[in-house]
């Protein structure tokens, strides 16, 4: 095998008291895909963040080209050929897609900036990942996936000898998912060393070639990835078997309508929506990226404006704000959980209980009571912080993901619509949070969950409906939930859905 | 003998009339320090009437003031407080603007506004005997520039003389200097300015040079500034005169309180420092030289 | 689900308070100490109820402007607010004179209407802030000029007096107090304690740091932003009004020159205490001790005559920056 | 699934221009409609020359602060600086008079001292506030004190005059000008198409946004934040030089109250102009009109005498507030 370009030995981490990385050694090879897995609050991101120059480690070495180097910042690990994209994304919000893609080393022509030559170079990455986004468009308006598209684009533009990818699938679609691993084959092809993490082990299994597994800190697996299937890469992680990820559907009790909805018009994104969620129920909403889901169920829960009729076990309601909807017991978990879920900067209590305070506070808010929330949240939705007073913002991923469940729970909805339930979460808390769903429906909730993974929408709903441009193109239950039922409706080609047949794989 | 402690607050200096006063407070604190090795002084500027007040409580609280010289940022706001250090048994002396009570302060030393207006005022009218089109910059609006505007209105009623506008230029060169601007434009003939302030003076004849306007005949401006007295003195015909009202007052009063705390023979009663006509003949005796202001 | 390894219910470190705790407070008795040093009445307790009853209108004013800029607002019209406030109540109060005559009733009058007054314009910039989406800059610098000229015509350019004999009746509520201590620095008290739990304890301050850090989080957490934004504005009107009634009786008058500069003031006590000019977090107490700062900062060079008067504004200036540097020294160590 | 259901790469709108560029033009149009109907000399050479040259001083610290500001910061100094750095001019001047003797190289000197002032005092600021990490409002509130209290000391008080006969030699800088259009006019325009292109088309403006936009993000892309950031004051404070140069020929003299309230006035006008107060976003144009609107506010007031001199305060707020409306309305709407 080739010698390693970029490598990690003994490295750990401490933020304050606490080491969340006990001497992690790792190797990166030239023209080789390296992955790297395991729970979240594992320390995958972190060991990411040293590798490329974002973070010092507190001790341990790392070897460029088996020289011993410290990078003083990103800057100089960049300068040295080592690119990262992160797991938040690391762009102006307030700037246009081209003015993102060279932010930091723009072109010039002259003394003036060469806009034509930028636009032309970022429309020519973004095309390659055949991303749509206008290079004049601010990025604040886009959707995730563009995003993510974007700080791909931004990343195979500079010509990296290591490329490092921190779950940049997380907010991908599976055709967006295929088009990114056919670039990272060309990348691996052409020589690049390649690491990348995700929580969806398909992707490790058809893209990787070197396995790393982490365990609190530890690396618990290193070798081929070829030697691990799937369920043994879950069971590396997790510690425990995860075969059945999804829970067993009761049989459905008699349909006791409690949210009817008639008629919903989400101006420019939705229109002529009906359906009835029941007592009990898990209903799924499948479709592709841009379907207009997200906004629909925006605008039911008062976040948009929209029109139609709303009913609530059978009373006609004005929901015009989102304060109205909880007044309902209408709750909603959106799926940008950085920008639209947590205070990045504030402790895990606060955020829990921001929604529910009502329920903390006579005159004042009774703290004790919150932090026993917290107690009962973090062992509820396995919140893995190292310190309770630790700022969101500095949580994982995943761990940030399960508080803003928690966040979104504890103002006990009576009917709750989760967008993206799942984004970022291991897989092991994955089976705990379907668990959990399917808890609360047997409680007597009723809940709506937004997908894009097509198997947690079958897997988990008792019924399905599927979006296509703003509407709903059909529903499924029963027998004909399946993939390829589910996607004919969803990109409308009744009767003649061979397109799909890459889904099959998965 | 032990040390006696004289408080001096004032305004501090925000436009020109008051820059001078500053200087001559601060002048005769440093000449009666220096005679006199038993006074003390304390000197407090103020930006506003609370801050003013702020200070004379200071005074009277950590310094144990024997006599106050206070100019007034504004008169009702300082009665109260004056009238304190008065019962606390101190001296007070008050300048330029009187208390809204009589009887409080042991000694007065009194510019006079309203006649600062009127001498204007008449002066205008000798100089436009038959009538006439004027503008007038007014200061910042308080009680002073009301007073001294009143007396000029009083005087020049009835006589020919037409004020074709009035705006604020707040004592300053350069609001004066836009609003002249202003008036220029709006005005296609205009026959004398009163300037009401020798810093809005300096504004206005800038303004009115650049224009190359040659229909207004003079500009009137006031207090006596020494480069406006010395071009009066020379007898520039655009600034033929000028009106009286020292900034030196303040040293006077400061002067007056120290003679007579050291001496025993306390000076009370009132002094008031007319506002007095300055014109070629007489402006040699209004030239200060050496004066700041 | 699993039970894992929860962290002990550790509350935030115990041990010594961090630098952006102990900073304004170390400037606060550098302050105290120079003071002393200087001059052997500074400790005198007629200096301390000077000290602290003058601090009770920016004081006031501050704990609201605490709110607003904790909220991501900002309020540049509360010096000419305060202002017309006082102007207007001593207007109402002289018209009210013949018919009430001197006694209580006029007082609540007067005390009613600075209120009044103080919710109203609170209001009104709360709703062209909220409703319309303007940038609280300009509405409030827009206000700002509109109080001010407001009073100034009132007062026809000069100075509104309130009639002398209701001065002399309602002068005590500025100089009295009970038990020695006045009446400006217990409402203060009492305004700064209800700010400190309103703000660290009541689902209003938590909503206001929410959706001064991240509006859109507020508002994806059910709380009705516009709402809690509107409130910052009008609470801080209400404190203006209270300010107001307990400047009138100690000054007994309202002019164009009332209240000037004390947006700047109260603002900058409220970022020397440790809130965050854009939002997101802020605390009263810190506000409180700003204020005192700037107080002792004009106090202190009352009592010595060491430099020119004209250089006082650069000393109150390099102490600001200096008391400002000694917090963030220390959060860059700790 | 195969394929994703993007709608078409749809480009920012490109027909009509959004209500947040027509806003402040609208504004603008209609505060010179109302000029022309009030008063037939409006539309004059000399008057529209006079309001262009008077908008230079604080159109070219505007230009300066749209960069501060879009790059997050504030300036609360630059009125006291443009003070202090008048009053050292003068100084200089006046001192190298016997030396040097009425020339062009005295105003060459005289121009290179405000220069050089002016860029030390925004490199003070700058580094206070990029290097100690202070919050610029309060490191510009404390230097905005610090050369306000120095310029009086150095005026003893009162007003420092340039000599007169340099004065008259010096004169034309402001009043003269090639084609009929003033040297302050043309300063501006100059400083406008620079600031414009180095916004629009340079890449320090693009940084510029990139941190105010979020200077993680920036750090992050290998931008050196704190020089950007220090380069912002630097750079306004050179333009603030600038407008000294300017200022100084017109009256010869400069006070305590020289350049009072600019830092508000041209605040103002940056974000009437659709600059973002937070950052993120700036537009040198913008300011422009800002400018102008502002300027042609106390123009008209004084060419008509429809209100009491004691309400233009008054009015002046509330077109503020209404030409910020204009673009706003137009915000939500489109
Ligand atoms: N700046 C920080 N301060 C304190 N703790 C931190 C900081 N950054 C990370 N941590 C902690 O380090 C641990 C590892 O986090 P890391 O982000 O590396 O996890 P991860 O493996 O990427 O998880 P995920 O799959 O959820 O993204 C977590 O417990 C996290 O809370
Ligand atoms: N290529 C594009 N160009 C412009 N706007 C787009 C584009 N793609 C999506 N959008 C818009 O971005 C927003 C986000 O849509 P989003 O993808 O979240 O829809 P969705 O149906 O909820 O899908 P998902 O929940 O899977 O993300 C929508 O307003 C959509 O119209
Ligand atoms: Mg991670
Ligand atoms: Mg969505």
């Amino acid at each position: 095998m080739s010698e390693p370009i970029l490598s990690l030995h003994g490295v750990s981490r401490s933020f304050g008291a606490v080491e969340v990385l006990h001497g992690v050694d790792i190797a990166l090879r030239p023209g080789r895909v390296h992955a790297l897995i395991g729970e979240n609050g594992a320390g995958k991101s972190t060991t990411m963040k040293i590798m490329a120059g974002y973070q010092p480690a507190t001790s341990g070495t790392i070897r460029l080209d088996g020289q011993p180097v410290t990078f003083a910042d990103m800057a100089e690990a960049e300068a040295r050929g080592i690119v990262m994209i992160h797991q938040e994304f690391n762009l102006a919000e307030q700037l246009t897609v081209e003015q993102n893609f060279f932010l930091g080393r723009e072109l010039k022509k002259g003394w003036l900036l060469d806009k034509a030559g930028m636009r032309a170079v970022a429309r020519e990455y973004l095309d390659r990942l055949s991303c749509a986004a206008h290079v004049d468009r601010v990025v604040s308006g886009l959707p995730n996936s563009d995003k993510q598209m974007l700080e791909i684009a931004r990343a195979l533009s500079r010509d990296a000898r290591v490329l490092v990818m921190d779950e940049p699938t997380a907010v991908l679609t599976y055709a967006e998912t295929d088009i990114l691993l056919e670039q990272v084959r060309a990348l691996r092809a052409h020589g690049t060393a390649i690491l990348f993490t995700s929580h969806k082990l398909d992707e490790v299994k058809a893209i990787a070639d070197d396995l790393t597994i982490m365990r609190d800190g530890d690396v618990v697996y290193s070798g081929p990835a070829a030697d691990l299937d799937e369920h043994q890469m879950a069971e590396a992680m997790v510690g425990r078997d995860v075969s059945n990820l999804f829970p067993p559907k009761p049989a459905a009790p008699a349909p006791q309508p409690v949210l009817e909805v008639a008629g919903l018009a989400v101006p420019g994104y939705a229109d002529d929506i009906s359906f009835t969620l029941n007592r009990g129920e898990i209903l799924g909403i499948a479709g592709l990226i841009g379907s207009g889901r997200t906004e629909t169920f925006e605008g039911l829960c008062g976040l948009r404006p929209h029109r139609g009729t709303v009913r609530i076990h059978g009373r006609p309601v004005q929901i015009r704000h989102p304060w109205d909807a909880l007044a309902y017991g209408l709750g909603y978990l959106t799926e940008d959980r950085k920008t639209r879920g947590l205070l990045l900067n504030k402790t895990m209590r606060e955020n829990l209980t921001l929604q529910s305070l009502g329920a903390f506070s006579g005159w004042m808010i009774d703290q004790k009571a919150e932090e026993a929330a917290l107690t009962q949240a973090i062992g509820a939705f396995d919140i893995r912080a190292g310190d309770r007073a630790i700022k969101v913002g500095n949580l994982s991923g995943g761990n940030q993901q399960k508080l803003l469940l928690a966040k979104t729970m504890l103002a006990e909805p009576d009917i709750v619509v989760i967008d993206e339930p799942t984004r970022g979460i291991d897989i092991g808390t994955k089976q705990q949070i379907y668990d959990f769903i399917r808890a609360l429906a047997a409680q007597g909730r009723s809940i709506v969950v937004i997908s894009s993974e097509m198997q947690e929408v079958i897997g988990l709903a008792d019924r399905v409906l599927v979006m296509r441009l703003g509407r709903i193109a059909g529903e499924v239950s029963g027998d004909r939930m399946t993939e390829d039922d589910i996607v004919r409706l969803a990109m409308g080609v009744e009767g003649q859905g061979r397109e799909a047949a890459p889904m099959e794989a998965r | 003998q032990d040390t006696k402690v004289i408080g001096v607050s004032i305004p501090a200096a925000t436009h020109g009339w008051a820059g001078g006063m500053n200087y001559f407070a601060q002048e005769a604190v440093e000449r009666l320090e220096a005679t006199y090795e038993n006074l003390d002084f304390v000197l407090a500027t103020a930006s506003d009437p609370a801050k003013q007040v702020s200070d004379i409580e200071d005074m009277l609280a950590t310094r144990n003031i024997d006599a106050l010289v206070v100019l007034p940022f504004e008169s009702e706001p300082l009665t109260g407080p004056v009238q304190g250090v008065a019962e606390s048994g101190a001296w007070v002396t008050v300048v330029d603007r009187g208390l809204s009570q009589e009887g409080i302060e042991d000694l007065y030393v009194a510019g006079d506004n309203p006649g600062f207006g009127r001498v204007s005022g008449e002066y205008m009218a000798s100089k436009l005997p038959d009538g006439g089109k004027i503008v007038v910059l007014r200061g910042i609006p308080t009680t002073i520039d009301n007073e001294r505007v009143e007396g000029f209105q009083a005087a020049t009623e009835g006589t020919g003389i037409e004020i074709l506008a009035m705006e604020h230029g707040n004592w300053n060169r350069d609001d004066s200097f836009t609003v002249m601007q202003d008036f220029l434009s709006k005005y296609p003939e205009i026959d004398a300015v009163w300037a009401s302030d020798d810093d809005m003076a300096i504004g206005v004849l800038a303004a009115i040079e650049a224009s190359g306007r040659e229909d207004i005949q003079f500009v009137l401006g006031g207090a006596g500034m020494k480069e406006m007295v010395k071009r009066t003195m020379d007898g520039d015909a655009m600034i033929p005169a000028n009106v009286t009202y020292p900034p030196s007052m303040i040293a006077t009063a400061i002067e007056i309180t120290a003679v007579g705390l050291v001496s025993n023979a306390p000076v009370s009663g009132e002094f008031i420092i007319g506002s007095v006509l300055v014109t070629p003949e007489n402006a040699g005796q209004y030239y200060f030289p050496d004066s700041p202001f | 689900m699993t039970a894992t390894q929860t962290p002990p219910a550790r509350a935030p470190r115990r041990g010594l308070p961090s630098m952006t705790v102990l900073g304004p407070i170390l400037a606060l008795l550098v302050l105290l100490a120079i003071g002393m040093f200087l001059n052997e009445n500074f400790l005198s307790h007629a200096n301390i109820t000077n000290v602290l009853a003058r601090s009770a209108f920016i004081g006031i004013i501050a704990v609201g402007m605490t709110f607003v800029i904790t909220a991501g607002g900002l309020d540049l019209s509360v010096g000419s607010m305060a202002a017309f406030i006082a102007g207007l109540m001593i207007l109402v109060m002289n018209a009210a004179l013949p018919a009430l005559g001197i006694g209580v009733p006029i007082i609540l009058l007067g005390m009613a209407t600075a209120v009044a007054a103080g919710l109203a314009a609170g209001f009104l910039n709360g709703i062209l802030i909220t409703s319309l989406g303007i940038e609280a800059f300009i509405v409030t610098l827009g206000s700002m000029g509109i109080y001010r000229s407001l009073v100034t015509w009132l007062a026809d350019g000069g100075t509104l007096s309130l009639d002398f004999g209701l001065r002399t009746f309602y002068r005590p509520v500025y100089y009295d107090g009970i038990l020695g201590i006045g009446w400006p620095i217990i409402v203060f008290a009492v305004v700064v304690i209800l700010g400190e739990i309103a703000m660290r304890s009541a689902v209003f301050g938590r909503h206001c740091a929410a959706i001064g850090s991240n509006d859109q989080v507020a508002r994806y957490s059910s709380i009705n932003v516009n709402r809690v934004r509107l409130m910052t504005y009008v609470f801080l009107g209400l404190l203006v009004g209270v300010a107001t009634i307990m400047y009138v009786p100690r000054l007994g008058s309202a002019s164009a020159s009332t209240g000037l500069l004390w947006e700047l003031e109260a603002i900058a006590a409220v970022i020397i205490g440790g809130t965050v000019l854009k939002g997101g977090f802020g605390r009263v107490w810190g506000t409180v001790i700003g204020v005192l700062i700037l107080s002792l900062i004009g106090n202190i060079l009352n009592l010595t005559d060491l430099v020119s008067p004209y250089l006082n504004g650069a000393i109150q200036g390099a102490i600001i920056i200096l008391a400002v540097i000694l917090q963030r020294e220390g959060r860059a160590g700790g």
